[in-house]
């Protein structure tokens, strides 16, 4: 019972208020911002070792045993996630302070900023459903302002559609609690956990209660039938707010689907975890498709952002510890390569002045690290060994296999194949190729928008390289996942 | 622990770091000169591993990466993986020898080159010399990225980017695929290394997932080994440096496909499919190669056709080879044959094939075209490049004294001796295979014949050349001389390489034919006798010289296989419609209408519940505990229904405001009516600032403009919505009708006031149990409001950027 | 009976009464013809019946419980302030805006007086 | 009485969704806070109804209501206030930028290319 | 008995709101449709009223005040908004 | 348009006053009794707007001359600030603790932290409704 694991929460939510308090200081916002990120770096580091050497940690707040008080629970699986998530927002916001702009630094983009990360980590630890709807509100109303935040025309259309859709899927997931709650009388993951667990035959209303969840879940994650509000919005808004809502914002919607799939809703998996596969298997078709039809760099991105929806939801439709550690894996990593990859095309279109390709061409010539980093991340997001995407795609072929879903691994290795071409195009037209814009011709320069690009991808390629480190803390997290009882124990028996 | 074995496959990765360092720090002197020491180096390293292998040892050096995966980056050394090892290093001397000449060192990005050229030597070197599957694999794929790299060099060019993008494509497409193999390989076995797998082959090829694994690990090798119909990639792939082509397209990485799949023979060979597959495979490129390649005009476009087709030739006899696996006595054995004739062809070809391209470079190079109709009459200017042309072209015709005689020789041995193969339909369609082996042996003569008398011979054409053609600086000049004296020495000598390079490399191939102590047969000699093989030979030279000689009558036949139909317009057209396809696809669905998108979302919202609900026989009413229903309270419900209706049907937004008001305030009472003070209180107020909240934005609002929507649109739009107003009540009947659980709320009367000290349990939950909550949820409201001033105050419009 | 009986039955009336008036303003809304009758029915019935309902509230908590609420009090002196000005502000904004008075009125003493500007929402009030 | 409040919500639902597909912009933002208000009162109703006295121990009641729900009610409908209410200003501030408050002509140019 | 009056008030109340709807529905101008508001919000007061007396529960006194200022907030916002379009001035003139 | 709006003033001044005592009442009462940090807080902004709906924004802005955001800001921090102020004690984020104090005039009293914690809840409640109001007013 410590309370370490609330600083990841407080840490952004502290420093988002203070800098509510002095948002014409340029430079005070953007070193306080810039500390706060690399504290928050160091702290869910230290917590992830602290999960691995101590077990499950858990948080009672307000001194409340659960279920009846609130219950931040941090185990291996959020411990990675919340690092992971540190770990891109730091050099994002680096990114962003070279090229966001005066104006927007003045009305509160830090503070915008800081108050999604809060966002983002409460939703990861959080042990309570309704909690996890409250800490859904505080990012997705961020990620509102972070997306309208200069207030283009293209920027208001878009969010207009982004916020209405998000509403919508809010007042469903107050419906999916209402109807749990009735159900199953309590609110605490844990407790619904060993509830739901506890009944021998099956419960048909769970199942609906589950499917309706996933589509709560999904309208956030983008899974397939729900994904139509992301591509343009994501593409809306300046090319640092792309990256953490690319890098983060879905993950946590797919975060939540495999929080309740692998621990709550277990009753039916012939039913709902086969569903769960068909529409994972179709949301990386229809990302592909996507990624292959576009020739604007950032809808490209955007695309590919929903493949990886379906990777890590087949995953977790496996039901096997392989394939969850596979999913886990896999968003780790693409949490980060994503978060590169939008910051790299965010520099390409400050170079080119475009986000369209047939605009670009032969970058590489005066850009030839930004070309090669870019290089790297395509191959890491396509899982060329030993860059990070590999081992996570290859436990989820693993798991797959496990599970004998021959066929959504056929559709995985397929998509993945149209990730590269969709990919690679983007190099081969905009880095290679005859070369448009002479150095004077430029937009923008690249000044200070490598390092944190570089930054991104030396961790994607430790992450491949150092896999052994990693695999035993993707390892802890899988078990729990796999065997509820332990979160159940850590949570509800002190 | 890493080893030696580990750092020279290591190496050439460390020099490609330091390349660009040295690029920068010497730039007077040409970077390959440098570069040249690392496959040099590593040459003489690997040589000193023929005395071991020869002895039939093996050399296995440890090394973990990810154990808890069954990943080790175990370097495993014997006859096959050596061989290879040569070939990779020994060719890779030459062709950077050559580059120094063939590539300007002012002109020339030398040090983005040689630093694609030596990742791709150290991955080829870690396929051959991996023993993990995952390992292997990993090497496999950098040897697509750095050959995509390469083929890219000039990478303004459209045909460069285009070929790299092709051999890309497939060539990562077969290396998906034979992870999928792999994996299913490892779901079988539970190892990933290949030793142990081949040790556990026997499990293997009872298990059911045998067919699949070896169909997707077979797909691997074939895309790699540009086997049709994936040949397609390799003719484009000649867009790269002459060097590169060389390299990876003679001798290096089209043969990691041929690797592959001698090293798993040991583990599939005894299926039957496997020597349908690989066999016929073989034997349909090699015809289909060396046909495609009498119809190429440019110099480079026939060797990659000739390639495509020797490949094929190789991976027949390995095929073939394979039937020796379904007997058991080696003396009787006559299709071990096949396997040292594959071997021993892998060899030749590195030869003649690295040192013809190398003369096609050298042509390039001094006259400035590879179009064999632009060119004519060089023999004079050029000598020497015409004596390695003859040299390399007769012994890849298979002509005696070369090398090419030799192995072409076995190779028809190899291929009448299936004939009489009694397994899986052989006996019936085996015929084909001499058949096809001989038509192909013929148009093989004829395009070796095209490649060294059209270039060399004839009149020469100097007003269709730039420059002033002249013979090649000797640097240049070197290595195809080394390799074409190779050429000859193992025409007049293969007997050097059968014991010290070939018979350990077969003992990797089909280990379970060796007892303890054996070893096969391997001797190569010119004069076998009058033999059907020496017949077809003559046959293929008599065929060859007419056809040759008669080549503008019956060249016609080629226009009988229309553009349209060929695998190359269907990769395009895959291409260009798959783009159009999914345009057309997102163009559809995706149409920026946010109304589309929700009648997306709120359709499979109830299509989903609703089906699950009834699917699952979820629906249930249970009145036995619900709570009495009142007149007023019915009434009640009306007047919220009313009120909804008027702001549904109204025009008026004042109208539609007001009804909204009374919906708030009803729902309020019937907080009121279900015991809910807080809730009443505060729905109260905020409807109450809400309301005034829309007053202050009509100012800025237009009216509801009238007419928009049409009945009909209304009409579906009723429907949908009236579905998830179903959806909502019919799962709320059945959720309040099936409470399985006690709600955890009985702790709260006591704790509220016992232990949080307030009696109203609302607002003590909400300070105090769920604390947490509100703090948040004063975060939304604060955010929301500096959001908002934010909006209002910040407006970059007019300035829109990206 | 005794004397909480009796009390509770005064009370009971009370409010019945106070019901009863609601009712019939309710009615004067609908049948009266013009805004500014409706504006009497709805101002001075309707607070009349509402101070009935709440004074028998007072009076119920007051002898049944023992409770003598402040807020029921202030509630009923509330309504007393505020009814009249809301209906004189709405009355005015109808006149303003141009809302005609019923054919059979006899006296608009305002006209002429002030100018009828009809705003932006006057219009809106038009249409609606 | 927990089926007739799920038909109201039921109600509530189908007229906020009815609104929200229609092409104005006021009527789509008026739409969602009548779909809050659905939700808001289907997590009452899900607790059950009128199962006791309101929850203030004051009252001195044998039973009380589940106090639970109301509190994640409240907050719920704090929440949408902030949500609507920022909802309603970008509205009216897209409204002004482009100068429709026609969804159907909010499409944008850049949907694909 | 006295639970009887008061259910029967509280229909009567009800239907007394249900009638101002039919009002706030057909209008025909906008000040008559606020006015029917008003009048909602008042019947809504002694509703709340007649409930507290039905559930004999002093826990929604509270309630009965404040509908009281906020249908007052209410009028005045409305009848304003009618009267000039705008709810809050920024200066007065 | 020039407008004569003495009788709503009046009616206001009156109102205001009962309704400002009402939501300090309730404030406090909240712990008890309903009401507390949101409704206090709420009724308290629905004065404000009452006085801006009889009076015009400057005046008010005069009566009232804070920056609304900076309020905001300062009840989130007082509450977060709140729930930190256990870390002092050792014990988890946000717990709450009340006591029972005898005082001179008032006699016993219950001071409970929640208590400072619903003080972060009113104030926020008041900045948020009154910035977004006066942003949106001021905005043409």
């Amino acid at each position: 019972m410590t309370n370490l694991i609330i600083w990841p929460v407080l840490i952004p939510l502290l420093t988002g208020i203070l800098l509510l308090f002095a948002p014409k200081r340029v430079v005070f916002q953007r070193g306080l911002s810039t500390v706060s990120a690399a504290v928050l770096l160091v702290v869910n580091i230290f917590i992830v070792f602290t999960v691995q050497q101590q077990g499950i940690q858990t948080l009672q707040l307000g001194g409340w045993q659960p279920p009846f008080g609130i219950v931040l629970v941090t185990d291996m699986l959020a411990a990675l996630l919340i690092t992971a998530a540190a770990v891109v927002s730091l050099p994002i916001l680096v990114f962003s302070i070279y090229s966001i702009g005066k104006e927007r630094e003045r009305f509160y983009f830090y503070a915008f900023y800081q108050f999604l990360i809060a966002g983002v980590m409460g939703a990861f630890i959080t042990g309570d459903i309704f909690n996890l709807f409250v800490f859904f509100e505080v990012m997705l109303i961020s990620s509102y302002i972070l997306i309208v935040h200069g207030g283009t025309k293209k920027q208001l259309r878009e969010s207009f559609k982004y916020v209405l859709v998000n509403v919508i899927s809010s007042a469903f997931f107050v419906v999916g609690v209402a109807y749990l709650y009735a159900v199953t009388g309590t609110l605490n993951m844990a407790q619904l956990s060993e509830r739901i667990g506890s009944l021998d035959t099956g419960a048909p209303i769970l199942s609906v209660i589950a499917v309706l969840f996933l589509i709560v879940f999904g309208l956030k994650g983008a899974l397939f039938p729900l994904y139509f509000w992301l591509p343009a919005s994501y593409a809306a808004p300046p090319s640092p707010i792309a990256a953490i809502f690319g890098a983060l914002l879905t993950k946590v919607g797919i975060y939540s689907i495999f929080r309740t799939y692998s621990m709550i809703f277990t009753h039916d998996t012939a039913f709902t975890h086969q569903l769960l596969g068909i529409l994972a298997a179709l949301t990386m078709i229809i990302g592909v498709i996507g990624a292959v039809a576009h020739q604007d760099v950032k809808k490209i991105l955007v695309y590919n952002v929903i493949v990886a929806v379906g990777f890590v939801l087949f995953g977790v439709s496996t039901m096997t510890e392989t394939g969850y550690m596979g999913a886990i894996f896999y968003l780790f990593h693409d949490i980060i390569i994503k978060g590169a990859l939008f910051l790299m095309i965010g520099a390409m279109i400050t170079v080119a002045g475009s986000t369209h390709l047939k605009e670009m061409g032969g970058l590489i010539k005066y850009h030839p690290r930004l070309g090669w980093m870019f290089f790297t991340a395509v191959m890491a997001l396509v899982g060329v060994p030993p860059l990070s995407g590999f081992i996570g795609k290859l436990m989820l072929v693993q798991g797959g296999a496990e599970a004998g879903q021959y066929w959504i691994i056929a559709v995985m290795m397929a998509s993945s194949l149209l990730v590269l071409y969709s990919m690679i195009r983007i190099f081969l037209k905009g880095f290679y190729g005859k070369i448009k814009l002479e150095k004077a011709d430029q937009y923008g320069t690249t000044k200070g928008l490598l390092l944190p690009c570089a930054f991104l991808l030396t961790v994607s390629v430790l992450i491949g390289v150092g896999a052994e480190a990693v695999y035993p803390l993707a390892a802890t997290a899988a078990e729990t996942l796999y065997e509820p009882q332990i979160y159940i124990d850590a949570v509800l028996k002190e | 622990m890493i080893t030696a074995l580990h750092l020279a496959i290591i190496a050439p990765f460390l020099a490609a770091v330091f390349v660009p360092i040295l690029y920068k720090m010497f730039p007077n002197i040409h970077t390959g000169w440098f570069v040249l020491a690392v496959p040099a180096v590593l040459f003489a390293y690997f040589l000193q591993y023929l005395p071991v292998t020869s002895n039939k040892e093996t050399v296995m050096a440890v090394l973990d990466w990810v154990p808890s995966l069954d990943i080790h980056f175990n370097a495993y050394v014997d006859g096959l993986g050596l061989l290879f090892a040569l070939l990779i290093t020994g060719i890779g001397i030459l062709v950077v020898l050559y580059s120094i000449y063939y590539l300007s060192k002012k002109t020339e990005a030398l040090h983005t080159f040689y630093t694609f050229l030596l990742m791709f030597m150290g991955a080829m070197l870690g396929v051959v010399l991996s023993d993990n599957m995952m390992v292997l694999y990993m090497f496999w794929e950098i040897t697509s990225l750095s050959s995509f790299l390469l083929i890219a060099y000039w990478y303004e060019r459209e045909k460069s980017l285009y070929g790299a993008l092709k051999s890309m494509l497939i060539t990562v497409l077969g290396g998906f695929s034979m992870l999928v193999g792999f994996v299913l390989l490892y779901s079988i076995t539970g190892t990933f290394s290949i030793q142990e797998t081949i040790a556990l082959s026997s499990e293997v090829v009872s298990h059911e997932l045998f067919l699949p694994a070896m169909l997707t690990i077979l797909l691997g090798a074939f895309t790699k080994s540009a086997q049709f119909p994936f040949h397609i990639w390799l003719p484009d792939a000649m867009e790269a440096p002459t060097p590169v082509s060389a390299y990876l397209h003679s001798a290096t990485m089209v043969k990691a496909g041929i690797y592959l799949i001698a090293r798993l023979s040991p583990v599939f060979a005894v299926s039957g499919e496997w020597l349908w597959l690989v066999a016929g495979f073989g034997i349909t490129t090699l015809f289909w190669g060396s046909f495609s390649a009498v119809r190429q005009t440019d110099l480079k476009s026939i060797l990659a056709f000739s390639t495509v087709s020797q490949l094929g030739m190789i991976l027949s006899m390995l095929g073939v080879g394979a039937a020796a696996l379904h007997f058991d006595n080696l003396d009787e054995n006559l299709y071990v044959g096949a396997t040292t004739a594959a071997i021993f062809h892998l060899i030749n070809h590195a030869t003649f094939k690295g040192s013809l391209f190398m003369m096609a470079g050298i042509v390039d190079h001094e006259t400035g075209t590879r179009d064999i109709r632009r060119l004519g009459g060089l023999m004079t200017v050029m000598p020497i490049t015409f004596t390695i042309a003859v040299i390399g072209g007769f012994s890849m015709a298979g002509l005696p004294p070369f090398n090419g005689f030799l192995s072409k020789e076995m190779f028809f041995t190899a291929m009448v001796e299936f004939t009489e193969f009694q397994l899986f339909n052989v006996d019936t369609f085996g015929i084909l295979f001499p058949v096809l082996a001989w038509i192909a042996s013929v148009f093989t003569f004829i395009y070796s014949m095209m490649l060294i008398f059209k270039t060399f011979t004839g009149k020469m054409q100097p007003e269709k050349l730039d420059v002033k053609p002249h013979e090649a600086p000797f640097g240049m000049l070197l290595s195809p001389i080394i390799l074409v004296s190779l050429v000859l020495v193992f025409g007049f000598f293969p007997n050097i390489l059968s014991y010290t390079i070939i018979e350990p490399a077969m003992a990797s191939i089909l280990p379970s034919l060796l007892q303890e102590g054996e070893q096969f047969y391997v001797d190569i000699y010119f004069w076998h006798g009058w033999t059907p093989e020496l017949y077809m030979t003559l046959g293929v030279i008599g065929t060859g010289v007419l056809l040759y000689l008669g080549m503008k009558k019956w060249i016609g036949v080629y226009r009988l296989f229309p553009e349209g139909l060929s695998f190359n317009r269907l990769y395009d057209q895959t291409i260009i419609q798959g783009e159009r396809m999914s345009e057309k696809v997102i163009g559809w669905h995706m149409t920026g209408y946010i109304k589309d998108y929700l009648l997306y979302i709120f359709s499979f919202f109830t299509a989903a519940l609703l089906f699950t609900l009834f699917y699952k026989g979820a629906f249930v009413v249970n009145t036995e505990n619900v709570a009495p229903i009142s007149v007023y309270e019915l009434i009640l419900a009306g007047v919220l229904i009313v009120s909804v209706g008027i702001v549904m049907f109204t025009k008026s937004r004042l109208k539609a405001i007001i009804g909204l008001g009374v919906a708030g305030y009803t729902v309020a009472l019937f907080f009121v009516i279900f015991r809910a003070p807080d809730l009443a209180l505060t729905q109260l107020i905020i409807e109450t600032v809400s309301v005034a909240l829309f007053l202050l934005c009509f100012y800025h609002l237009p009216q509801i403009s009238k007419n928009l929507e049409s009945v009909r649109f209304q009409a579906g739009n009723f429907i949908i919505s009236a579905a998830v107003g179903l959806t909502i009540t019919l799962i709320g009947i059945a959720a309040s009708s099936s409470r399985l659980f006690d709600s955890i709320s009985g702790f709260f009367p006591e704790a509220s006031y016992e232990e949080a000290g307030g009696k109203n349990m609302v607002n003590v939950i909400l300070v105090d149990f769920r604390g947490f909550d509100t703090m948040l949820e004063i975060l939304v409201l604060g955010i929301a409001a500096v959001g908002i001033f934010a909006m209002i105050k910040l407006r970059m419009a007019g300035r829109e950027q990206l | 009976m005794s004397a909480n009986e009796i009390s509770s039955w005064i009370i009971g009336i009370i409010v019945l009464l106070g019901a009863v008036l609601s009712l019939i303003s309710a009615f004067g809304i609908i049948r009266l013809p013009d805004i500014y009758t409706r504006s009497h029915a709805a101002t001075k019935a309707s607070t009349l019946s509402v101070m009935c309902i709440l004074t028998g509230a007072f009076l119920f908590f007051s002898i049944v419980e023992g409770l003598y609420s402040a807020r029921i009090l202030l509630g009923i002196v509330f309504v007393f302030i505020t009814a009249p000005v809301g209906g004189h502000l709405i009355s005015r904004a109808a006149y303003h805006s141009g809302v005609s008075l019923w054919d059979a009125s006899v006296q608009d003493e305002l006209n002429g007086k002030k100018q009828k500007q009809p705003s932006s929402s006057a219009r809106e009030s038009n249409n609606g | 009485m927990e089926i007739v409040m799920s038909i109201i919500a039921g109600v509530l639902f189908m007229g906020g969704t009815y609104l929200v597909l229609s092409k104005n912009m006021i009527r789509i933002i008026i739409g969602t806070a009548i779909i809050s208000h659905g939700a808001h009162v289907l997590l009452l109703t899900m607790a059950g109804l009128k199962s006791g006295a309101p929850p203030l121990l004051g009252l001195k009641a044998s039973t009380y209501t589940d106090p639970l729900p109301q509190a994640l009610i409240l907050t719920a409908i704090v929440i949408s206030f902030g949500v609507t209410s920022f909802f309603l200003v970008l509205g009216y501030r897209t409204y002004k930028e482009t100068g429709t408050d026609n969804t159907e002509k909010m499409r944008g140019t850049d949907s694909y290319d | 008995m006295i639970q009887i009056i008061l259910i029967l008030s509280a229909v009567l109340l009800s239907l007394a709101i249900l009638i101002s709807l039919f009002r706030v529905a057909k209008g025909p101008s906008m000040p008559d449709r606020v006015i029917a508001l008003d009048m909602i919000g008042i019947n809504l007061i002694s509703l709340v009223a007649v409930i507290s007396l039905i559930q004999e529960t002093t826990a929604f006194l509270e309630v009965i005040l404040l509908l009281g200022i906020l249908a007052f907030i209410g009028t005045v916002a409305f009848s304003k908004f009618i009267e000039k379009g705008v709810v809050i001035e920024r200066k007065r003139d | 348009m020039k407008s004569n709006d003495v009788i709503l003033q009046t009616a206001t001044n009156i109102v205001l006053f009962i309704v400002l005592m009402f939501s300090v009442f309730i404030f406090f009462n909240g712990h008890h009794e309903p009401g507390g940090g949101f409704i206090g807080g709420l009724m308290t902004s629905s004065a404000v707007v009452l006085l801006l709906l009889a009076y015009d924004l400057e005046t008010v802005k005069r009566v009232l001359p804070f920056d609304f955001k900076i309020v905001t800001a300062a009840g989130l921090l007082t509450a977060v600030a709140t729930g930190m102020g256990s870390f002092l004690f050792g014990e988890p984020f946000l717990s709450q603790t009340y006591d029972y104090f005898t005082f001179p005039v008032l006699g016993e009293l219950e001071l409970a932290t929640a208590l400072l914690f619903d003080i972060g809840v009113y104030l926020v409640v008041i900045g948020i409704t009154l910035t977004i109001i006066q942003t949106i007013g001021e905005d043409r």
